[in-house]
């Protein structure tokens, strides 16, 4: 799409003829806004949503109240070459932001360096901020922040974003007023085609409506049509802790900025209280590995003493493993009642699994199975992924879910073929680290540790499938018996009449064994009848 | 043998109305034709020798599907017989295609009724041509042999036309009057049996030409196997191929689709080529050029044939190594490429037969 | 016949030599069997009316190397002519496996010498089974006639076994000595055909009947035209399926595959079911659930019909457009599955027959 | 890898509890290495080669003189998670660098950011620097430059990075003596692995010795072995030229981005000094269409009019195809060279194909197609790709050209087999925008213009190699006809003797027809001997 200038960074030397300038990361995003998600109008215009979106969902679960969230986009201006102006206006009932937080929440790219470990929203996520950026870039338009508290005044800001500087530029700023409750409201243009973004959007928003039930989503499309994901709970999923980073997970850089950042004297006191897992005794090992008093200042490290802590901390093998109450997977009932809300089935059934690690990065799998309602068979295997509470709509196959749902036996769970009957499965995974298979972070990798809990999980949610079916089924099955029995024992008696010219009894032993349910065994036709021996 | 059969199907039917009238679910046992009720004898063949039996009973819907639907098949086989009619396995898989079978026998598939056949055949220990049930006929006679058939003509294997005598889906209606064959050679192709009578080696050489037409079938197994309890030596020959081993091994030994099925084997035929000596050393060995190659499926077979009760015994094994080893194959029709010019194909035919059958029956002709 | 076979090849290699005595390369001439050289006439089936005419010429090896093979073959053909032997195409594929021919004539696969088989039946203008070369025969007649056969025997054709004659590969060998049947129905299936005769139906109706046991052989059309040209009123018999069609249509008009060659069709036999009109309003219109699907191969291939020449006429198409339409098929057995008890069976088949036999041929029995 | 913390740009807004950073391009790519190609140590060890090879080529090319290139790999300390310490030095005889430059070239992430076009090699590269600071965090060891202009004194300097400030650090500063020619050697320790990487890196420098036939490379590899990958010309191909943007090729951001850099009084004077066909009558007409006077002053545009004339730019139809004089291919000889050189064929043909356009961008496709000599039947397809003078090494069978050739029916041109004969194709295409199918820039998406000049040029090739084989097979064919034409008479003879009981006299008539030819042809065997009609 763009000619190949924007391929910024070649290392080259040729600075004889050039000039050089230093880049910046909005600039970097300008250059490369295909790997956020922006290569194309289509793609473009359902990143957008998404983004804007997830970052909406953040802000109301950081105010601790459960999200709603009113998109709608417009066509402003139809192009002939496919892709139209458009605008979006999102707001949400968020933590509100003030005057001076707006140009810095949306005016720069930008990252919170926190030294700790949490579990976000993890896509690729380049956030809302380059949704605008995007929107500035194709339409060369201002776009729109309007935000406050709760009972402060109400700021509106017209904003642009200079991208070689990576600064916010205010063009306007408006004071409206004292607002009732907190939100934040974003309205921007950009160059965008929705008629083939639409089915990835309201996959996304519908997906989206599952795993977050406690989120209420209005969207109205550029065609006028309203798309309503209204909540079905308040209650909303404890919020994730924060928590140290286990020492398996980080590496020499980041060994160093935690080093810069702590306050602690000494470097044992700096394992102490930089890292989790780390007490008096492991930190005393640690330093013995590296070689490292374990008085020594923190400030003394030397550049080899730093890389020996590095190697030592990599050695060590008797960490504990990880905390994973920096993990908040949904749970078993806000997943059954999101499932419940949008599919409306006649059985569900979810379950958490316990909390594992792989590599050093704890995760929690939570799966679920549902049956029946608006559920139809589909020829394939249904299944809803989520990672972080966010849903992944694209190479489900690919997925290490559905590598585990092919490969279950299901009829062990009385399902005859996983393809053909009225069954959707559905697999969330929380972690700090997703274990994606590729930069498109579509799909899970097939990590033996999640592939375990994967399986599991889905065996205990089909062992409670299984015994829906078998009561649904028994209570056909025991009238259809009697009514087999009685046909087949018709036969049996004119063949042996027929053989031998006298005809048994068969009436007196089918009421003797069936008694009553004999008598009422219903007519209907069945064509199977039993299988051959 | 028509009375015996009637007997033993009234037998089974029988015993289910005595259960039945006792208030209880009627049960049918039978040996099933499973390995453990299935031996392998050498000089014997596949034999049937039930250890371990097997249950039908009116208790369960699956069970009680089969047992009324082999009831019904009785009724049939007994109605047929008594009318003189035969009917093949389709026609028994139609004959349950009846309306008010409609939801209980009403079959989706023939496998179904096929598998019914079987279960007739362990209960009734007989045959199913022994309750009417044949396939169609395949393979000739011809020969000094003389015969009265069902209808009770008489019938000589020699000049009933220039293939021979057709022989009928259930040999066994045929007594034999007079044989004048010294030997049976039981040929896998049409091609070169034919080229035989037309070289008149049959009333030359005082032997019979029994024209297999690919695998032995059943009537025709059960037809060498009459020819053989009435002291007819009989030699096999076919191609060598992994296949014509097995074509071989199953006249000789029953093939294991049929082991429970008594009459088929006929123990005392000798394979009598091609063999590998023949063609490594023997009789073909200066026309190696003339072989062809295996194909995937021909060699596939052959590491099947390695597993196969019937092809143990080393002499067997020897022969299909050849094709793991070579991958190659020799077919009858090597004759032609030894012999272009008609002239020199009778010497070729009588000298191998000669040799072949001097050498494994002790004959000469 | 023979000499004129004879006659013939040698002509087909004095040209040949005249050619090369006079310094040309040598040429031949034939009509190929190509659209241009083919008619369809609804009243004769198939004709050869060779209008374009190909060379095999010595100018080219490619071509070279089929004009050898053709003398070649034309020369083995009048060994085993005047050998009184037959081959098969195997065995005229490995009369070529001979060692001097490696590099010439020595065949890859058995399609080269099958496509050379065709060249020397349009070169001499005869069938191949003319000059020696014939099929594994299939097939059956039984009733009330009398013929001679090859070897100068009387053969009495429902007396010779249960199946009746077989058939011969080569059926102009024969001469008819006497006839009683009315007419002959030829049936596609074992089965039925069986059925009939165990019924005493020929003897009682004095019909005769050909188990065509599937496509018919071009030893069976040969002999129904054979009959056919005595007078004889042919019937044919089969299941209502796509591939049944074919098999009747074969019967009355020839292949495309055999066009050139005379003498196959037999343009006066009629087609008596099953039909439609039999299923739909007719005889089995109560037994609609003994139909079978249709397979996928069975779709294809009713696909394909729609373009048969022999297919094109509306009684034709009328019976192809029911399987593309209800995606079904009627089995000669469904008669089983009218009558599950044989009692019924004969009166069955009687009252089929006797309707269609006058419906089609004019004749009661 | 990494823990969810390097996701680092949500833009979230819950700025209550953290402190807020900006974030350099040198830490956009320390966190999110693995799109640059360093998602674990066996890519990164690729990369790091590939990355600095290509910088050196640059680096000679932009010198004007053939690049020779030396590269050692060491492995300084075996680790037990199969990761070992690794060291690259890398000298190459490229423009030297000035004590300024070194720190300036190496020691910060940047890029060139000329307002012009000009072709390079595309790669998704992330230049020298990347590998350089992947290795610095990965071993937290600095590495060394040392450069020289010709004549000038050489300097060697010890740096690091400074990953948030995206700075050099210079940590030691050496002169060693006066160069007597300009050269630049690097020298960088590493966390890598070479054992699963060696095909790779071995397979690239042997296809880039394909397409730079006139470069010297040599490899020493961890494990002492030498590969050398000497140049089999002095003449390399025209430098490219830089040229003005086509006016179809920019998006907003960069119009402005010109308008801020030109020093163009009126907008007129603008356009027809900032884009490549743009002359006077063009500028009134794009200017019409924008409703701007063709005398405003372009400091007095305002953000509506950049707008209007951004819209005019994509609107107006009539500009002539851009100019190709900024792509550099190959040419016939230097391709057909390379080739030559590495597989030594019997036989070699390439083809520059005329220049094309596609989307507003320039692009050349060059061809080949070599047969016998080292090339031998592989059973597949093998076929060489290059995109602006590099390999493309993986997913060939989504390559356009892969569809191409496999489109083509090569029985037309003498070849039975394209898998099972000795031929290679080699597909070369520059442009200053390659139409890559994905982010991963390993193959050439579908383009029918591209697709086109594909074919085009195989099939140009093709009938060269048929010409070949022609020639070559008609000598062996003559020879075998007239032995073949003996034996096949031989048999007519036999057998209308044996027939007719007369031989026809075959004898006078092939030696009336083939003369001498019969007397002397050749015995031989021959199991094939044509055809049956």
């Amino acid at each position: 799409m763009y000619p190949s200038w924007s391929s910024p960074l070649r290392g080259g030397r040729n600075l004889r003829r050039e000039r050089i300038e230093e880049i910046s990361a909005a600039d970097f995003f300008y250059r490369n806004r295909a790997i956020a998600g922006f290569d194309n109008p289509v793609r473009a215009t359902y990143t957008i949503v998404r983004e804007l979106v997830e970052n909406s969902l953040d802000a109301a679960e950081e105010a601790g109240v459960p999200p709603k969230i009113m998109i709608t986009m417009d066509r402003v201006e139809r192009r002939e070459n496919g892709s139209d102006l458009m605008r979006i206006s999102i707001r949400d009932n968020g933590i509100g932001l003030s005057a001076d937080e707006i140009p810095r929440a949306f005016g720069k790219v930008f990252t919170s360096s926190k030294y700790r470990l949490i579990q976000s929203r993890g896509t690729f996520g380049l956030g809302g901020t380059m949704a605008l950026l995007y929107g500035q870039i194709t339409t060369n338009r201002p776009f729109t922040i309007s935000s406050a508290k709760k009972g402060d005044y109400i700021n509106r800001m017209t904003m642009m974003i200079d991208v070689q500087k990576n600064e916010p530029i205010v063009i306007k700023r408006e004071v409206l007023g004292i607002a009732e409750r907190s939100f934040t409201a974003v309205e921007s243009y950009f160059e965008g085609s929705y008629a083939r973004a639409k089915r990835k959007i309201i996959d996304y928003l519908y997906q989206t409506a599952i795993v977050v039930p406690y989120a209420d989503i209005m969207f109205v499309d550029p065609d006028g049509v309203v798309f309503l994901f209204p909540r079905s709970t308040d209650e909303m999923p404890p919020r994730p802790k924060e928590s140290l980073f286990h020492p398996k997970g980080v590496d020499l850089e980041l060994l160093q900025r935690l080093i810069r950042a702590s306050r602690a004297n000494t470097v044992k006191g700096f394992l102490k209280t930089s890292f989790q897992r780390i007490g008096d005794k492991t930190a005393d090992e640690v330093l013995a590995i590296a070689g490292i008093p374990a008085d020594k200042k923190l400030r003394d490290l030397r550049k080899e003493e730093i890389e020996a802590l590095y190697n030592a901390l990599r050695s060590y093998d008797k960490f504990m493993a990880p905390d994973h109450t920096v993990l908040s997977p949904l749970g078993k009932k806000l997943l059954e009642e999101g499932i419940k809300k949008e599919l409306r089935p006649d059985f569900v059934y979810a379950v958490q699994r316990p909390p594992s690690v792989y590599e050093g990065h704890p995760f929690i799998v939570e799966t679920a199975i549902a049956y029946g309602g608006d559920i139809k068979p589909a020829g394939e295997i249904q299944l809803y992924r989520f990672a972080n509470r966010i849903p992944l709509l694209y190479d489900t196959t690919a997925d290490v879910s559905y590598q585990v749902a092919k490969g279950i036996n299901w009829s062990n769970y009385g399902i005859r073929s996983l393809e053909e009957e009225p069954i959707a499965l559905f697999f969330h995974i929380v972690s700090t680290k997703i274990p994606f298979k590729t930069v498109g972070k579509e799909y899970i990798a097939a990590v033996p540790e999640v592939e375990r809990e994967v399986e599991l999980g889905f065996r205990t949610c089909a062992r409670e499938l299984k015994l829906y079916l078998y009561r649904i089924r028994r209570k056909e099955s025991l009238a259809k018996r009697a009514f087999l029995f009685r046909r087949f024992y018709e036969i049996v008696a004119e063949c042996v009449e027929d053989i031998t010219g006298e005809r048994p009894s068969v009436e007196t032993l089918l009421k003797m064994r069936f008694g009553d349910l004999y008598e009422g065994a219903g007519e209907g036709e069945d064509n199977s009848g039993g299988e051959e021996g | 043998m028509k009375e015996l059969v009637r007997e033993k199907i009234i037998q089974v039917a029988r015993k289910v109305k005595e259960d039945i009238d006792k208030g209880m679910f009627p049960e049918l046992v039978y040996p099933p034709n499973s390995k453990a009720n299935i031996k392998f004898l050498e000089e014997k063949g596949y034999l049937f020798e039930p250890k371990s039996f097997s249950t039908i009973s009116g208790d369960r819907v699956k069970s009680l599907r089969t047992l009324s639907g082999v009831l019904y098949g009785l009724s049939r086989a007994l109605d047929h017989l008594e009318n003189g009619l035969t009917m093949t396995k389709r026609d028994f898989y139609y004959l349950h295609k009846v309306q008010k079978f409609k939801g209980t026998l009403f079959p989706k598939e023939q496998r179904e009724t096929d598998a019914r056949i079987i279960l007739m055949e362990l209960l009734l220990g007989m045959p199913r041509e022994a309750f009417s049930i044949t396939s169609d006929p395949r393979g000739w006679i011809y020969g000094d042999i003389e015969l009265i058939d069902r209808s009770g003509r008489l019938i000589k294997a020699n000049e009933v036309g220039e293939m021979g005598y057709s022989v009928p889906p259930r040999p066994e209606n045929i007594t034999f009057k007079r044989i004048g064959v010294k030997a049976v050679v039981a040929i896998e192709k049409v091609g070169p049996a034919k080229n035989m009578i037309e070289l008149g080696i049959p009333e030359e050489k005082k032997i019979g030409i029994a024209i297999l037409q690919g695998q032995a079938s059943r009537n025709m197994r059960r037809f060498l196997r009459m020819l053989s309890d009435e002291g007819v030596p009989i030699a096999v020959l076919t191609d060598l191929s992994p296949w014509s081993l097995r074509i071989a091994a199953t006249v000789v030994y029953n093939s294991i689709n049929s082991a429970h099925v008594d009459g088929l084997a006929v123990p005392e035929a000798r394979f009598i080529g091609i063999k590998t000596d023949d063609v490594e050393e023997g009789f073909f060995s200066d026309y190696k050029f003339a072989l062809e190659p295996l194909t995937q499926m021909d060699y596939k077979a052959a590491e099947d044939n390695r597993h196969l009760p019937n092809l143990q015994a080393p002499i067997w094994q020897k022969e299909n190594n050849w094709f793991l080893e070579k991958k190659m194959k020799a077919e009858l029709e090597i004759f032609k490429a030894m012999s272009p010019s008609a002239k020199d194909l009778k010497k070729l035919y009588v000298e191998y037969l000669s040799m072949k059958l001097e050498e494994a029956l002790g004959i000469s002709i």
